[in-house]
């Protein structure tokens, strides 16, 4: 799958196990692979327990200490992320690819001003003087949305609001002009107004600067307004890939079909009486340990006997598509 | 400002609660200072009863409460009937040895404990982590006295160090040899006083750092790439000040009760040994204006303590949090 | 001030609350004592069997009228009846009787069940309550993990071996133990996964017309809400400013903050619409 | 994790039950003294002499020489098991004379040596020891009993009760514990009979060190009456005492326990200092804290090293308890998730 145009990040066959305290081990992700070209939007989609999340931090090298990533590689501007030095990763995290955290209330240094901790992110990478840095931080504050970033500049997280603080870490993670921009579910904890707010500033970030985002997120509606192109997730593996517009039209995965129904089902537009949600049978299969067989089999409606044994392999049946389902196979 | 009002406010309260409830254990215990003098027959109870209506100590509570609290505005704190004076001058010669132990003590603990616990924070689950943490719960597992009475032996047997008890007034030699005497004469309380209490104060400032270290904003920094020392000095160390801090004022008391214990065991001529006398003679005034003098250093301990957690914590400066 | 509800004949309406009005006052050892009006002059009615969506954005009063419906907390005026019986000013030894007929489902399934219960203790708590016999309370336990579609064979479990959708189910079952006419669902579907939402709702839906419960649902999420409700009621600053039927809220919403509502559920979702629409 | 916990209950049990039946094991009563062998060092056990080896071990008689204590090797004196002795009562219940192990007199064996009035050590660490724990014990108990009452009555009724105890927590939080139990024990005359002493001491401490569990426990209930199991349980018409009894006590509980765990060592040791300077249980009567006043002089604690036998029972006992905290800790922490 590899394309014409440069790459600016490939992932190859990542594979993450986490080591349970009773002894298990989990595979977190399961040979995943992924191409991001500079200026695209790519939306990884899955529900909870999925192993979005994992994959940020994998790709960042931030991963928990009890898990290890045991195969594959991530290559940023052809250089392999897993096999570089501590001392080289910090030199990429924030200036070559920077991340959005999952918690934006929480990500920020109580007691620290926010100018000062954006001011942080710039002197960790940019030979800047103070002044020039000062100057910066105002900009970003600017483009991040706040009309008065000099008063902002030495104000307490405690005193800004929800979403204020996620504009501040948005402000953190573009303040090196990163290539790469993971932003870890965005909008989870927003609600209403706030969250097309901040999914505006995203996509406004894209024209402006031509960064790569990689967007994690269970929420399908902002997959519709940031994404080009979409990876499914479901319990450590990407089932489905492809652009999104001919994926919401002709979905190929069973999975995905069914979060498109279920997304079109809530729709306010489908008028009428109370009717019952096209519901998924069973239970969002949590990352469970080592097992044969298409994980999503036990909740396919349209599950065959070869998907209990075998794990299906990854196919194109369209070119910019893939799938990995036994019903486009040989 | 207005939260250093407050506490101030509740450091009098305090120190006036305390003296409230020593006089209210005197009214509830049977003897009195006179019980022995009534077991040897020469005395006559007559002039017990003289002697108990000169001290006042026949007085209902009230009004010997007045009058101590008098005496207390005069700064004498009260009448101490073994030595025929005032109690505080008595107490201040004492209090400034004490001081001085404490306060010697409490900046080297400190500053161990701090260094140690943020560089074993740092090293989380390495093989000296684990050393450490089994060796400091064996030393809090061991109480005081028994940790001052076996290194009291070790120095001793080996002749480590000069013993000699008696004051401290260093009026006929040199500054310079006042100082050395004095230092050579401080370093077994001392070392004795931080072993115990650092023990303690590491395991807090270890706990407080790994809280920090395992928080949302810690882990956002190192993802924006900044380097480990930057982040542990610049986000990890200042958060986690205010618990820190907090701490302080609790274990001021674990600190002014071994320097009394490590005082008497030492010898060192502290208020220690004075207010043990004190106890033994049932010597009331003496041992109520101690107890108001150690409650004073833990409440001026509190208020230093409050003072830094201003500076420490901006939530506290602007309002929103009481932090405390 | 809202318009007066559409009354339906007045006995056929299960749940009834008129005038209904309750303020906070910010206590504490600091701050002044500032009388906030959290909810004022609430009216509304849900018939037997049908849904009532109680909607606004977060701080709207929403929680405060459920807890007052629910009486964990006495409203400061109006009336609630309840089955034809006034219930807002009973005092607790009253209340006893009323209880079983109100059950209300809290928005975070992992604190509204004790950590430390089995699964079976958790189901049982309210049969405990009512001081039933121990085969008895097990018998209508297993029939109503039944019902939630959990296997009986899970009441022995510890209650943090359940994931969150399935903590949800069994505080469903919980209620269900009592035979309640009127479920008060507090905000039960956000923070779940979309899929665990449909299964709950679906649940719920099931219960409904299997049992004729009655459902006053509270949540800031029109879309989900316009699937499940029979009339909504829009809420802002502690006041009822809209109420109907869902089809004529959603269609044409007449006041400001119920087409805020809809705006920002709809922006999201037209787009998918669009691109879906020609598919489905 | 479950072995270690084993471990540490056996080592538990096996202290408190020789402090119990202290009189069978020591061979001597505490009191009986032995004029002629002030300071004696422990009894050396020897297998092998002139003869050849023995099964059955045999001590010799102290003779005071010029240069100290010197064995008579003249005649030897095997040690009996189950050997008749003083008499005591066995668990305060029935009079007996038997005692694990003994030496027919004249010669007298004395594991740890013996004190400066030729106490047998031994037989007075194991009587020290059972003053000094069941005072631990019983201040614990109080501390915890004050603490909880208070706790629970500030929590559950808030508003002015809750200020005025939570004022007095503060209160008894911001003394040096010892100073103010010196001046505590000061009020209260010192001559007294040591079952009054042993009471008197118990209330003492225990009063001081009721301020921290009130407020832990304080803490947990009005925590647990905002939790929503609390208010569903509500909402099924849960009276208080029901609410009480399924929500509040299993957490109040966990915390005593934790909160025994750390203060039963802190408090024997409590009991110790304040006996170390005379102001605990006083002679003739035997307890840890004053065996061990007897090292003050240095001159003692020079020569005689068995004298700190009982504060090697103090740190073993200390010790356990305190690795039995971090297990109880790990436990509780463990069945409760963040809350």
């Amino acid at each position: 799958m590899d394309r014409s145009t440069e790459n600016l990040l490939r992932i190859q066959g990542l594979g993450v196990t986490y080591s349970q305290p009773n002894g298990e081990s989990l595979r977190a992700l399961d040979e995943i692979s992924l191409q991001l070209r500079s200026g695209e939007v790519l939306g990884i989609l899955g529900e909870s327990g999925c192993g979005k999340s994992t994959l940020a931090h994998a790709i960042i090298g931030l991963l928990p200490r009890h898990a290890k990533t045991d195969s594959g590689e991530i290559l940023f501007h052809d250089r392999d992320l897993l096999r570089l030095s501590e001392t080289d990763l910090r030199q990429i995290r924030g200036c070559g690819i920077s991340m959005i955290p999952q918690e934006p209330e929480l990500s920020l240094n109580p007691v620290m001003p926010v100018g000062a901790q954006i001011a942080e992110v710039l002197r960790a990478h940019l030979p800047l003087t103070s002044k020039e840095r000062r100057q910066r931080v105002t900009d970003l504050l600017w483009e991040v949305g706040f009309d008065q970033p000099a008063r902002i500049c030495n104000v307490y997280p405690h005193q800004l609001s929800g979403g204020q603080r996620q504009r501040i870490v948005i402000a953190q993670a573009i303040a090196c002009e990163p290539a790469v921009l993971i932003a870890d579910e965005p909008t989870s904890k927003l609600d209403g107004p706030l969250r097309s707010e901040i999914a505006d500033l995203l996509s406004g970030l894209r024209q402006k600067r031509a960064t790569a985002i990689l967007v994690i997120s269970h929420d399908l509606a902002l997959m519709t307004e940031l994404a080009d192109r979409v990876a499914v997730m479901y319990s450590g593996r990407i089932v489905e890939l492809g652009t999104r517009r001919e994926m919401f039209l002709r979905p190929f995965h069973p999975y995905t079909h069914a979060l498109l129904q279920l997304a079109q089902s809530s729709l306010i537009t489908v008028p009428g009486a109370k009717q019952r949600f096209p519901q998924i049978e069973g239970e969002p299969a949590n990352v469970v340990a080592l097992q044969a067989g298409c994980r999503f089999e036990p909740r396919c409606p349209e599950r065959m006997s070869m998907c209990v044994t075998h794990s299906p392999q990854e196919v194109a049946p369209e070119p910019s598509r893939s799938v990995s389902c036994f019903k486009y196979g040989e | 400002m207005r939260y250093l009002g407050r506490t101030l406010l509740h450091a009098i309260l305090l120190l006036a609660g305390v003296s409230i409830l020593c006089f209210l254990f005197t009214e509830m215990a049977p003897g009195s200072f006179f019980d022995e003098l009534r077991l040897n027959p020469q005395v006559s109870p007559e002039t017990i009863s003289a002697l108990r209506s000169r001290y006042g100590l026949d007085q209902p509570l009230i009004v010997r409460y007045g009058r101590w609290v008098r005496s207390a505005a005069r700064a004498d704190f009260g009448y101490s009937i073994a030595y025929n004076a005032p109690v505080a001058p008595l107490l201040w010669g004492r209090a400034k040895n004490t001081l001085l132990l404490t306060t010697t003590g409490m900046l080297l603990t400190w500053l161990i404990s701090v260094s140690l616990g943020v560089w074993l924070a740092a090293r989380r689950g390495r093989m000296l982590d684990q050393a450490f943490r089994i060796a400091s719960s064996f030393v809090i597992s061991i109480p005081e006295v028994v940790i001052a009475v076996a290194l009291l032996a070790i120095v001793v047997r080996w002749r480590l160090l000069p013993m000699s008890a008696g004051p401290l007034n260093g009026e006929g030699i040199s500054f310079w040899n006042h100082l050395r005497d004095l230092a050579i004469r401080m370093l077994l309380p001392v070392t004795i006083l931080v072993f115990v209490e650092s023990a303690i104060i590491v395991r807090h400032v270890r706990a407080s750092v790994l809280e920090v270290l395992g928080t949302p904003f810690v882990q956002a920094a190192h993802s924006f790439g900044i380097s480990r020392a930057r982040v542990l000095f610049r986000f990890v160390l200042p958060a986690a000040a205010s618990p820190a801090i907090a701490l302080f004022g609790f274990s001021l008391a674990g600190l002014v009760s071994g320097s009394l214990l490590i005082e008497v065991v030492c010898g060192w001529p502290g208020l220690g040994p004075l207010i043990l006398e004190a106890t033994l003679s049932r010597d009331f005034y003496l041992v109520i204006g101690g107890i108001m003098l150690s409650a004073l250093f833990m409440v001026g301990g509190n208020l230093i303590a409050d003072v830094m957690l201003l500076a420490a914590d901006p939530r506290i400066r602007t309002g929103a949090l009481d932090a405390r | 001030m809202a318009n007066s509800f559409p009354t339906t004949e007045l006995n056929h309406a299960y749940v009834r609350v008129q005038g209904l009005s309750k303020g906070y006052v910010c206590g504490g050892r600091w701050c002044r004592r500032v009388p906030t009006a959290a909810a004022s002059e609430i009216d509304f009615e849900i018939c037997a069997g049908k849904t009532l969506a109680l909607v606004g954005a977060s701080g709207s009063g929403k929680s405060t009228v459920a807890r007052c419906v629910t009486r964990l907390e006495r409203p400061d005026a109006g009336q609630i009846w309840l089955d034809g019986q006034d219930i807002a000013q009973l005092r607790r030894r009253d209340l006893v009787s009323v209880r079983p007929k109100i059950q209300m489902i809290f928005q975070d399934a992992v604190t509204s069940i004790n950590p430390r219960f089995s699964a079976a203790e958790a189901i049982e708590e309210p049969l405990r309550i009512q001081g039933k016999s121990r085969s008895e309370r097990r018998s209508i336990a297993e029939a109503a993990m039944q019902e939630v579609a959990l296997p009986p064979a899970g009441l022995d479990r510890s209650v943090m071996e359940f994931s969150g959708g399935q903590r949800q189910r069994l505080a469903i079952a919980r209620a269900l133990t009592t035979r309640p006419k009127l479920l008060v669902l507090d905000e039960a579907f956000s923070g779940l996964d979309l899929s665990t939402q449909a299964q709950i709702a679906n649940l719920l839906l099931d219960l409904q017309a299997a049992h004729a419960l009655t459902y006053l649902l509270i949540s800031h999420d029109l879309a989900l809400v316009s699937n499940m409700a029979d009339t909504v009621a829009v809420m802002a600053y502690g006041r009822i400013v809209e109420h109907g039927g869902t089809q004529q809220i959603v269609t044409d919403p007449k006041h400001e903050e119920t087409r805020k509502l809809l705006s920002s559920a709809k922006a999201a979702q037209s787009q998918l619409a669009r691109r879906a629409g020609a598919s489905a | 994790m479950r072995a270690k916990t084993a471990i540490l209950i056996a080592a538990l049990a096996a202290v408190h039950l020789t402090l119990l039946c202290a009189g069978f094991i020591a061979p001597y009563d505490p009191a009986t003294q032995n004029r002629e062998l002030p300071y004696a060092p422990p009894t050396h056990l020897h297998f092998h002499d002139a003869s050849g080896w023995h099964l059955r071990p045999f001590v010799y008689r102290w003779n005071i020489a010029d240069d100290g204590y010197v064995e008579d090797k003249s005649h030897s004196f095997p040690v009996h098991l189950i050997v008749k002795g003083s008499s005591y009562k066995f668990l305060g219940i029935f009079e007996t004379t038997c005692h694990l192990f003994g030496v027919d007199p004249p010669a007298s064996i004395a594991v740890f040596g013996a004190d400066g009035f030729g106490r047998d050590e031994f037989s007075r660490v194991i009587y020290g020891g059972q003053i000094s724990v069941a005072a631990g014990i019983a201040a614990t108990m109080i501390a915890l009993l004050a603490g909880a009452l208070f706790g629970m009555i500030a929590g559950y009724y808030g508003s002015w009760t809750d200020q005025s105890l939570m004022a007095g927590t503060e209160l008894f939080l911001s003394l040096p514990w010892l100073y103010f139990l010196l001046g505590v024990r000061a009020f209260l005359p010192l001559h007294l009979s040591p079952v009054r002493t042993f009471f008197l001491l118990t209330c003492v401490i225990g009063l001081v060190g009721w301020a921290r569990p009130a407020r832990l426990v304080r803490g947990i209930v009005l925590s647990a009456r905002t939790r929503n199991h609390v208010l569903a349980a509500r909402s099924f018409g849960a009276s208080d005492l029901h609410v009480i009894r399924e929500h509040i006590m299993p957490e109040v509980l966990g915390v005593l326990m934790t909160q025994a765990t750390l203060l039963i060592p802190r408090y024997i040791a409590a009991e110790v200092t304040l006996s170390f300077f005379g102001l605990g249980v006083n002679e003739p009567v035997a307890s840890w804290g004053n065996m061990l006043s007897a090292l003050q002089q240095y001159s003692v604690l020079v020569s005689y090293a068995w004298l700190l036998t009982p504060a090697v029972a103090l740190v073993i006992t200390s010790v356990i308890y305190a690795l039995l905290a971090d297990v109880v800790q790990s436990r509780l922490e463990f069945s409760q998730p963040g809350n």
